[in-house]
């Protein structure tokens, strides 16, 4: 990373010309696949019907790759556990809205949960679903914060934390489920596995959403009065 | 694992365990680290006297552990390893003993002990070594273990010694490490073999084989004190002088002879290494140092360097015995590995007893010293005529063979090195000799320490006695059975021979 | 040329682009920015080219592929603006120092 | 127990274990020590354990979900994952036990440690057993974001800016990995290791993959020239951090590019491999002798992880004809460098606390004062300088082997130089440890546990020296290396 080394128009022509080679080169690569490929639509249309799910999207995010989505679940986990260690405070300790914003963000807040609850339950068959769910919460929680409301101070502690945690938990919990059914880690006996995603869905949202709006908070919640 | 097989592996630990102990033990506890110290070095010594009666009568004491796929660990206690085993277990009783007394009062003993002991355990590990894998890995640890010994004052110009001392045997050993694999991926194999494992080898690798043989001399020819690699030797004489009678006597320079005594008989083999051309241009090289050695010891009034100038000299008789190539020339050689040990660790003893009693570092301070410290002095000039080759001292024997194998190999130019060094050794001995017994002593030594009736402390009077009467018996009895004269006609007997 | 084809393309010119703007931009905003714009770009190849089906609709997987990048990008940009935060708290300027430690 | 349900707890335990370690830990922070010291040693446990049934039945597949490839995500473990796994959990406990030490006095530190190592550590087994390429661009996220915010743990603008340089690098590098995964997922329609090995063909596709999946993974292990960001975030990170980072975080991308290697792009690589040796000679040349000229001893010690990480990638050129003898030595290099250099940076840390700054030239005699640390610091360095009996030395001959049996000297002479190189730099701080200090310092103690760690790992170091056949062994299950098949042990 060079900012101002590179100042020297020569070095600066130079990596252009080095960008588009890369540039060209990709383009290569991406020009000569082929013009058709299916990919895995058809593996994925046949083995719709074991998963509980009608949405494709949704049947590979939390049935097929559900181990890649619950690795996703980690890494929003682990940017707020590192946030925490970084900043003990939040910046937002003492910032009181004004009557206008304070008055529309109680009105939004409510509504921004219903939508979250629409897209978590629309998820399964259309497009949406948990991280879509948990989007909405989280920018409620954004909107809440900065309209000056916070998390009572009974909350704020150990209970967050749990809810935080317990999208990555319950994933964790409901794959071992599989164990006591003689079968694969993650794997959902078919009858319950509509349900146990939907479970997961819920829980997850929840927690996506409290960490998003954790992750604006930028600090522990606890750690200033 | 046959009982035989435990005695290679009970000879490393006998000092090893020792060595770790005492490095765990508080500074205070003299009396169990002495102790400790001696119960090793005697244990060894009975393991290797046993070992040397079984080999006399045809036992194999050998020990393998797998190590690479294709490659062990192996130790081997045949004869030329024996000759190094009882060299180096017996000196290292004596040295310690020595120690113990140089050393009283002194701060890190344990440290010193330590590593002392590692310094032994990685001795004996070189002379068992059954291939060239075992014995890089002991030749390695034997650069490990010294150079704490060598920085042990701590000063910045012990650290600079260390510094040097590491720079040398570190780059050594790497050219040796870069031979041995390439040795091993031309032959498959690395194990010690009399009269070697190379020559079957097809003749287009007869370049490459010249080159591992330059490799792996350079990298023993550093510890050996090879010219131009000897640079180290007399900067690293800032050690405590224990330090230096077991780097010159009996680990360091011997290590590095002993190994180019087994990578020309037993990894190339004499006939064949003369055979490649390489055995004429190491016999240069050897008297090469000879004589350039005794040179630059004439010129140095420190003690020390004046004798370590001397080993530089004095060790690379061992080589040129070995690089002559005839039975009788290698008698020579080997029995030197014992006699110039038996001699110079003496002489290193004494120098450390006049540096510890009365302060004397220098020769010019050496006027007189014999009527005050008349039995070291006795002790210093038997070594010192036993160098220069006079009978009935052990060195006269080697000289002896070294000048028949030469006659025999019909290459007479050693018989005119062989007399200018002896020459040489009595130039810059006999002056020596000539202060300490007839030059009027100074009102006051240096530093004069106080040892009541004795001229110094018993403990650091006897060792050199001891190892000069050793001398002399090597010398006056070497027609005697397990005479090291003996048992290196045993081995060269071995070597030789053929169908 | 085929929608998808242009879809990946224009991906390729944004990733090159934010590189671009990743080694220029002494400012870590900037920087992190730049990395966003290059994610976007991946996710747009990742995305567009999954396109390429005869029944023109699209491959799912890709898109589940899309949505978790896209979360690990949120996270780590997060982490990084709260980095920044420190960074130009601890050294009073919120870019990096110049070359020196190299 | 079933042998299935056996089989998968194998696969996920190392995954599992430590996650929930690190889930319990940001719930109860309170309780975060011992939460996370009981984690890593069942982790150590669930390891072991996991080896004999690996060579009873040979390389173990598990279908996440029960779908397999190419729907679902595969885990894989062969020998060469399992010595991996070994090597983080026997390193990893080193760590976590010097860390609870280390962390005492700070709580508040503490208790952000716990989950972010315990989530590195999730990482790096999560990549050693995954088969899947999309999966594992998201492992190498949790690692490199992990490792970032463990570096900032430090506080203070050093390790500051060093975790956001690093940041940004690691960023990047997932990215190039990424689109390479894009490319050869619309290429081949899988992200199966396995089964695109099947399918991959020397084409404009693959070759851009393979440049920008090789890049992104060459950054993130720091291969020279992409090694700035190193020695800044390495050297200026708290104690137990600095360890993981050299010895294992850089251990994860660059496992990752020779299971790539090995298993797609070797075949089709033509030149690169050299390219990739040539980079790797410049850095045991570069990095060895920027250790030899710094002063302080955590740059000594990172500059001295580019080197070591140049060692591993001279077998990617000789591999090419002597295949499982360069990449075995490789590996070998790779554990036992993870063992010295954990050891080397935790007796750093000892130093730092012991004086209060680790000036190379001012050790002031901490042989005398410290002997523990600074004989832990020398066995490391025998085994980092590639001195028998050591692991580094084991490594080095089988490389050196490699070279030598086809001739290729000047690698061979590369390999041997930077040992030399590498014994100056380690005798440096050896022999200002021996000596006295113009600038005495007033000493602080060391809790004892820090000391006895370092040197248990400086052993292990050295012991990898002298039990070379099983860890071969185990590197052998499953024939990872691909050569040799008829006599793979099974």
């Amino acid at each position: 990373m060079t900012p101002m080394g590179f100042g020297a128009r020569a070095g600066h022509l130079l990596l252009i010309a080095l960008l588009a080679v890369i540039f060209g080169g990709l383009a290569l690569a991406v020009l000569s696949l082929p013009s058709e490929s299916p990919g895995l639509s058809a593996q994925v249309e046949a083995a719709m019907g074991e998963t509980g799910v009608t949405h494709p999207v949704t049947a590979v995010l939390l049935d097929f790759r559900g181990y890649d989505t619950l690795l996703e679940l980690v890494v929003l986990l682990l940017a707020l556990a590192g946030v925490w260690s970084l900043a003990e405070g939040s910046p937002f300790a003492d910032r009181r809205p004004g009557t206008m914003l304070d008055r529309l963000s109680r009105f939004y807040a409510p509504l921004m949960l219903l939508v979250a609850g629409y897209l978590l339950w629309a998820g399964s068959a259309s497009p949406g679903g948990a991280f879509q769910a948990g989007a909405v919460l989280g920018a409620a929680g954004v909107v809440l914060t900065l309209t000056g409301w916070r998390l009572p101070v009974a909350l704020a502690g150990w209970p967050l934390r749990l809810i935080l945690v317990s999208g990555v938990s319950i994933f964790i919990l409901v794959g071992l489920v599989a164990f006591f059914f003689g079968a694969v880690w993650l794997d959902y006996p078919l009858e319950w596995a509509g349900a146990l995603i939907l479970l997961i869905e819920a829980i997850a949202s929840l927690a996506i959403g409290a960490t998003l709006a954790a992750l604006f908070l930028g600090g522990r919640p606890e750690a200033h009065p | 694992m046959t009982l035989d097989a435990w005695v290679p592996l009970l000879v490393l630990c006998s000092s090893l365990v020792p060595g770790l102990l005492i490095f765990g033990l508080d500074e205070s506890r003299v009396r169990l680290r002495t102790t400790l110290n001696l119960a090793g070095a005697l244990t060894k010594l009975a393991l290797v006297g046993v070992m040397l009666w079984g080999v006399a009568h045809g036992h194999t004491y050998e020990v393998r552990i797998a190590f690479l796929p294709g490659l062990d660990l192996a130790l081997r206690a045949g004869p030329l390893a024996l000759l190094f085993l009882v060299l180096s277990s017996l000196l290292w009783l004596v040295t310690t003993i020595y120690a113990i007394g140089y050393l009283e009062g002194s701060p890190h003993r344990s440290r010193f002990f330590g590593f002392f002991s590692l310094c032994v355990t990685a001795t004996v590990g070189v002379a068992m070594a059954a291939d060239m894998l075992t014995f890089l890995l002991f030749y390695e640890m034997l650069t490990l273990a010294t150079y704490p010994l060598v920085v042990h004052r701590g000063t910045e110009v012990a650290r600079r010694a260390g510094q040097v001392y590491l720079a040398y045997t570190i780059g050594g050993g790497a050219l040796m490490l870069l031979g041995i694999v390439w040795l091993y991926t031309l032959t498959g194999t690395l194990e010690f073999t009399p009269r070697g494992f190379v020559s079957e080898l097809d003749p287009s690798h007869h370049p490459a084989l010249i080159l591992i043989f330059i490799f792996l001399i350079t990298g023993l020819g550093v510890k050996a004190a090879l010219i131009p690699l000897h640079a180290w030797l007399p900067m690293a004489m800032v050690a405590p002088a224990p330090v230096s009678a077991l780097l010159h006597a009996v680990a360091v320079v011997k290590a590095g002879a002993f190994g180019i005594v087994r990578v020309v008989y037993e990894v190339f083999g004499v006939e064949f290494s003369a055979l490649l051309g390489v055995t004429l241009p190491l016999a240069i090289l050897a008297a090469a140092t000879i004589i350039y050695g005794s040179l630059r010891a004439i010129f140095q009034d420190d003690l020390k360097r004046r004798l370590a100038f001397s080993t530089v000299s004095q060790v690379s008789y061992i080589v040129l015995g070995v690089a002559i190539a005839s039975p009788i020339a290698t008698v020579g050689g080997l029995v030197h590995l014992v006699h110039q040990g038996l001699m110079k660790i003496t002489l290193f003893f004494c120098a450390g007893n006049l540096a510890e009693t009365l302060g004397i570092h220098k020769v010019s301070e050496m006027n007189g010293v014999g009527r005050r410290m008349p039995w070291t002095m006795v002790a210093f000039t038997v070594a010192a005529f036993g160098m220069i080759g006079a009978p009935p001292v052990a060195g006269f024997i080697t000289k002896w063979y070294l000048g028949l194998g030469a006659l025999d190999a019909g290459q007479h130019w050693v018989l005119v090195v062989l007399a200018a060094s002896s020459l040489l050794n009595a130039a810059y001995f006999l002056p020596i000799l000539h202060a300490a017994w007839f030059r009027e002593p100074p009102a006051t030594w240096p530093e004069e320490r106080e040892f009541g009736r004795r001229e110094t402390a018993r403990a650091l009077l006897w060792p050199p006695l001891i190892t000069a009467l050793a001398a002399v018996l090597a010398g006056l009895f070497a027609a005697m059975p397990f005479s090291p004269l003996e048992w290196a006609r045993f081995i060269a007997e071995q070597e030789f021979t053929r169908p | 040329m085929t929608p998808a084809v242009l879809y990946a393309l224009t991906g390729l010119g944004l990733f090159v682009l934010g590189l671009y703007a990743l080694i220029v931009h002494a400012h870590l905003l900037r920087k992190i920015l730049a990395f966003n714009v290059m994610g976007s770009g991946v996710f747009l190849v990742l995305a567009g080219l999954a396109g390429r089906t005869a029944s023109g609709i699209p491959d799912p997987v890709p898109h589940a592929m899309v949505i978790t990048g896209i979360v690990v990008a949120v996270a780590a940009t997060a982490l990084a603006l709260s980095l920044m935060l420190r960074v130009a708290g601890a050294t009073g300027r919120a870019r990096l120092p110049d070359e020196h430690e190299r | 127990m079933d042998t299935a349900v056996w089989l998968q707890s194998g696969l996920t335990a190392p995954i599992l274990l430590p996650l929930t370690g690190a889930l319990l830990a940001f719930v109860m922070r309170r309780r975060a020590t011992p939460i996370g010291l009981l984690s890593v040693v069942a982790l150590l446990g669930a390891v072991i354990l996991q080896v004999p049934s690996l060579f009873a039945d040979g390389p173990q597949r598990l279908a996440i979900g029960g779908w397999g490839a190419p729907l679902g995500v595969d885990l894989y473990a062969d020998g060469l994952s399992v010595a991996m796994l070994l090597m983080t959990a026997v390193v990893g406990l080193g760590i976590s036990l010097y860390a609870a030490a280390y962390f005492r006095d700070t709580p508040a530190r503490g208790q952000a440690f716990w989950p972010l190592w315990l989530l590195l550590l999730t990482a790096l087994n999560a990549l050693f057993l995954s088969a899947d390429i999309f999966n594992l661009y998201v492992t190498l996220e949790i690692l490199g974001l992990s490792a970032v915010a463990l570096t900032a743990i430090a506080g203070g603008a050093d390790a500051l800016v060093g975790a956001m340089r690093y940041l940004l690098v690691s960023l990047l590098g997932s990215l190039a990995y990424l689109l390479g995964v894009a490319l050869l997922y619309h290429a081949y329609g899988t992200v199966d290791i396995a089964l695109l090995a099947e399918r991959i063909a020397a084409e404009p596709a693959t070759w851009a993959a393979m440049g920008l999946m090789s890049a992104g993974l060459m950054l993130k292990t720091a291969l020279f020239p992409l090694h700035f960001w190193l020695p800044p975030a390495h050297a200026s990170a708290a104690a137990p951090v600095s360890a993981a980072l050299s010895a294992l975080v850089v251990k994860g991308s660059f496992y990752l590019l020779v299971r790539l290697w090995i298993e797609l792009f070797g075949e089709i690589a033509g030149g690169v491999a050299t390219l990739l040796g040539l980079l790797g000679a410049a850095a045991v040349l570069w990095g060895s002798i920027q250790a030899l000229i710094q002063t302080r001893l955590k740059l000594l010690i990172a500059y001295s992880t580019v080197a070591q990480i140049g060692y591993l990638f001279l077998a990617f050129p000789l591999a090419v004809g002597t295949g499982a003898t360069a990449w075995s030595g490789a590996l070998y290099l790779a554990l036992s460098h993870a063992l010295a250099k954990t050891a080397m940076f935790l007796v750093a840390g000892n130093l730092l606390r012991f004086g209060g700054h680790d000036r190379i030239a001012d050790l002031d005699r901490v042989v005398q004062r410290l002997p523990l640390s600074m004989a832990a610091f020398a066995l490391a360095g025998v085994s980092i300088m590639g001195l028998p009996p050591s692991g580094g030395f084991i490594g080095k001959w089988l490389l050196l082997e490699a070279a030598l049996t086809e001739g290729r000297w000047g690698w061979a002479i590369v390999i041997i130089l930077g040992g030399v190189l590498a014994a100056t730099y380690v005798f440096k701080v050896v022999g200002y440890a021996f000596t006295q200090s113009e600038n005495p310092h007033q000493a602080q103690p060391v809790p004892a546990t820090m000391e006895w760690v370092a040197f248990a790992l400086a052993v292990a170091a050295v012991l990898m020296g002298l039990i070379v056949s099983q860890p071969l062994i185990v590197l052998e299950i499953g024939n990872p290396f691909g050569i040799q098949a008829e006599v793979a042990v099974q």
